[in-house]
């Protein structure tokens, strides 16, 4: 099926294969935040150093199904040594990437809209979930879960 | 205008006869019939679509996740409401709706010195949870009263919302079929800083209804009353309120996470909908809010206020002082819902004599013992008009009651 | 012997296909097809029968009232119950059941010191209510563990149960697919003065169950896991024991008599069944009953045990020791629903692939955490066999597993 | 409807329009029960004074239907002056002639079984009633009460 080769693209399993930032960061003086999937019982940690608005490091941690933990990954590798006002734009530009299925499930304020995928990089390889909106919950716990982190250390 | 053979030619039960007479279906008010859409919609998501909702992965089940998703939105819009996936609670019935509020925000903000509001013409739904929960929690229940048109007495409405917490009220009287002062009610109750709960059975499906007009805080009501199927019923909260509640019933789907000694509850409406939901029956119900958007609640409130002023000019012409009909005699207070007492002849045989005639009413104290006390009668006979309904139920209604007089007399 | 192509030539939605696939469909533990029969009783139900049961006196209102109050006798007689009318009551699923007995009978009889007994292999419908209870009344929980089979262990059962109250455990876990002895466990807790409830969800669909037989006190389960509807579940106690439970929720058709300062509960089921019940939804699961009963849930269990060993003897010889299936090896103690990991792919990706290829299979926690976190893992993908499975659908599940240990190599 | 005049008979509308010993007994010294049918909200209270073994007086109150009312004032007339295990009987012997429908309806360890009509004298009037089985309930009330008020009674 041409749909599920789109979603597990090589990239993808490369990184459920070979997580990037794998583990935890000391916490504290880290800033240390778990996400759950209820649906499928995924669990991701996610904890981040912030060092004078820069987002110096990050780990993650927990188990879960390839794209939840691949998008993780990638997720750490186009965040790190990022200024905390890039981050949020990351993570917004990715969630509108997710947004479209997203809102056939549940309301949303947000129209989706465009999304740039040249500047996602390898983040763009996690497109073909769109047409899975079921794993679309999958693909975000780790993004939800660093917005969450954020939040939680006031950055 | 509602085009009443194209809309009766919809409802299959409409066709059959009872004692080899064609059916004159006078009991909306206890339970409304269904239009072959909504039965159709059903058939076609238990031989397509069956699955259990959520976690499943799979076509199915991811259709059948989104139907029942969907429906929240079907529902929603229906009644008006701004944030249907995070305020819309599937239940089994207005019945449930009602204990899961009074269960769930009562138990958690209730205690001894606090008000609760109810009227005298609350349906036993509305009743018994409450004086549950009295017996456990020790508050004060007061009751605004009626008139003798069947009205809430709202004069002293400000003494009796002193101090309380929250008025719970019905919209429509399944009764006197009283239309009660909704948005005026709210605006009160909020100004006391009290929240408002809307007893919305017998409303969402005669009235045009919307939520934030109104400006209430939650409403409950059922499927099986507004053309839908039985089996489900739907709690309407404010997205904010509806976050600050506590869980009612609990088990699988409702948390994040459990161990043996304690679980975290999930948000939104899945933190109130404990185990398999009732799928189907929201596919249906979805279906059945789509054809009562699609007929417009402004119409259908027309017809029917339309057809309960004939009846009750038939009625009245027909039986004059004999007739005691409870509730407003202005059909524009009023929905179509008609009860009364005729003569000596006891609820009970009138709904008897009348079945020969296949007129279908109800007899009894419809689930509102106190108010049949306050109007000091034990048991009405008890027609309601649908959009199905004509001028020739009501007619029909009028003869077989003609021969109920003569067996009587 | 089952038929297979007579029982399968009976549940449309068998006919559909996935993605260009004929559905292969395993994930009956979640919730099962219904035949064309249960389909066309509901449908009959509406277009002929349909009314508001109880209180009403006209023709359909009384139909509908029998088929209502028929349905307790079908249900009770599938599982040997003596006094169906006095014994079902009908709720909205297994976890409404539970919560019931847990809100009524443990509210009225638990307390400081007192000892609930559950299993580690329970599903959130009979962990949850109890952690909330015991939260409000502050009672002792003990739980059976389970040995690396995934069968209970029981040779400290008398210790476990000195002192209890109530054991309360499922007849057949819905994710290892072990089946308990209910028979001696009910002899055991008996022995201890302590009652037993039975979580059903996953025995009566599958298995012989005669509550008489097993001597035990109440039990809950699903009709949607029964060949029947959503929005109906089932809780059956002993007559004696039902009678003296309070009431649950509350509204109308559960009161004998309401005041404005209190109310008197009705006798019987109708005590449990507050607001309008799932009245298409019991006619559905009567007729999903009769089909059970008829088939014979002797020949369904042989028929699904035969099934299940087939499944795992292909699947271990494909698979061998990448394979991990939780819960017996031993088809004959064991029913079949398979739960199993596969070398490194997550139980989601599993089922991901397996939908490409048209089977139906589960991911996920399947409401059990603790005993999740037992077995030391997040997920398991969960295969569940219904009488209308097959051999070729178990190599199905086989060809398609294949292909996902393929793309994950 | 044939069926319809089976149910009203002449003589069921009689006792319905003039019902037989309505009213209390003073109580103490009677014995005072109230019944109640939640079906349709019908309410008896018996009263009972019985003197050595007989039922020597019996007052009927409450409201509802011409089914309940007459059956009631029918029982009353039928039972008053008996022995209480005459009285027995004729409870035992009424409530099978309802059984034919009611069995269908609830379960119940007694086999319907033949009546003797002639023994009912005017309660065989009320036969009609198994036509339609949602009045069986109205037509027992009366008595269910009565055998309460016996029980209580000791009786
Ligand atoms: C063993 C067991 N108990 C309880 C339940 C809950 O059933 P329901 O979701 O129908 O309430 C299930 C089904 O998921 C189950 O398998
Ligand atoms: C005003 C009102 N409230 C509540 C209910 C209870 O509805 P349900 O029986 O569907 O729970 C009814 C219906 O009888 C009603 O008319």
């Amino acid at each position: 099926m041409a749909d599920l080769e789109e979603l597990y693209r090589e990239i993808i399993l490369d990184h459920y294969r070979s997580p990037r930032n794998r583990g935890e960061l000391p916490s504290p003086p880290a800033q240390r935040t778990e996400g759950f999937n209820p649906l499928c019982g995924d669990e991701i940690v996610v904890t981040i150093e912030l060092t004078d608005g820069v987002l110096t490091d990050i780990k993650i941690a927990g188990q879960g199904c390839s794209i939840s933990q691949s998008s993780a990954s990638l997720m750490s590798a186009a965040v790190k040594g990022k200024s905390v006002e890039d981050v949020h734009a990351t993570i917004d530009t990715f969630k509108r990437l997710m947004l479209v299925h997203e809102s056939q499930l549940e309301e949303s304020d947000v129209e989706p809209e465009a999304v740039d995928l040249k500047s996602l990089g390898e983040l763009a390889a996690l497109q073909g979930v769109v047409k899975f909106p079921v794993r679309i919950k999958c693909a975000t716990l780790g993004w939800n879960t660093l917005a969450q982190a954020l939040e939680e250390a006031g950055a | 205008m509602i085009d009443e053979a194209r809309v009766r030619a919809q409802f299959p039960l409409l066709k059959r006869e009872l004692h080899g007479k064609p059916i004159v279906y006078l009991d909306s008010a206890a339970s409304s019939l269904q239009p072959q859409r909504v039965l159709d919609a059903m058939t076609n998501y238990y031989e397509h679509s069956h699955a259990n909702v959520h976690r499943g992965v799979y076509g199915t089940a991811e259709e059948a996740t989104n139907l029942y998703e969907g429906a929240r939105r079907a529902v929603g819009s229906l009644i008006g409401a701004k944030h249907s996936p995070q305020e819309i609670v599937f239940t089994k019935n207005t019945t449930e709706s009602i204990n899961l509020f009074v269960g769930s925000w009562g138990g958690a903000n209730l205690g001894p010195g606090d008000v609760v509001v109810l009227s005298i013409m609350e349906h036993h739904a509305n009743i018994v949870p409450w004086l549950v929960l009295q017996e456990r929690l020790g508050f004060e229940i007061r009751w605004i009263q009626i008139d003798a048109q069947g009205e809430l007495i709202l004069e002293d409405l400000d003494t009796v919302l002193a101090g309380a917490k929250v008025l719970s009220i019905t919209a429509m009287s399944n009764v006197l079929g009283t239309i009660n002062p909704i948005a005026e009610l709210a605006q009160a109750a909020h100004r006391h800083g009290a929240i408002i709960h809307v007893d919305g059975a017998q409303s969402v499906p005669h009235l045009s209804v919307d939520v934030v007009d109104l400006d209430i805080d939650l409403m409950s009501f059922s499927s099986h009353k507004m053309l839908g199927p039985t089996g489900i019923g739907v709690l309407w909260a404010r997205r904010e309120l509806l976050t600050s509640m506590p869980p009612f019933l609990t088990g699988g789907g409702m948390i994040l996470d459990v161990r043996t000694d304690g679980f975290i509850p999930a948000d939104g409406p899945a933190r109130f909908e404990a185990g398999t939901p009732p799928i189907a029956e929201a596919v249906g119900l979805a279906e059945a809010a789509r054809f009562l958007e699609e007929l417009g609640l402004e119409e259908v409130r027309a017809h029917e206020e339309a057809l309960t002023a004939y009846a009750l000019d038939r009625l009245f012409e027909a039986f004059g002082d004999d007739l005691v009909v409870h509730g407003p005699r202005n059909p524009d207070r009023r929905g179509g819902v008609i009860s009364f007492t005729l003569g000596d002849v006891h609820a009970h045989d009138i709904a008897q004599i009348l079945d020969s005639h296949a007129v279908c009413v109800r007899p009894g104290h419809h689930c509102a013992k106190p108010l049949m006390r306050h109007l000091g009668v034990p048991a009405t006979a008890r027609a309601s008009f649908g959009i199905y309904n004509t001028q020739a139920d009501a007619d029909a209604l009028v003869e077989a009651l003609r021969d109920a007089t003569k067996l009587f007399a």
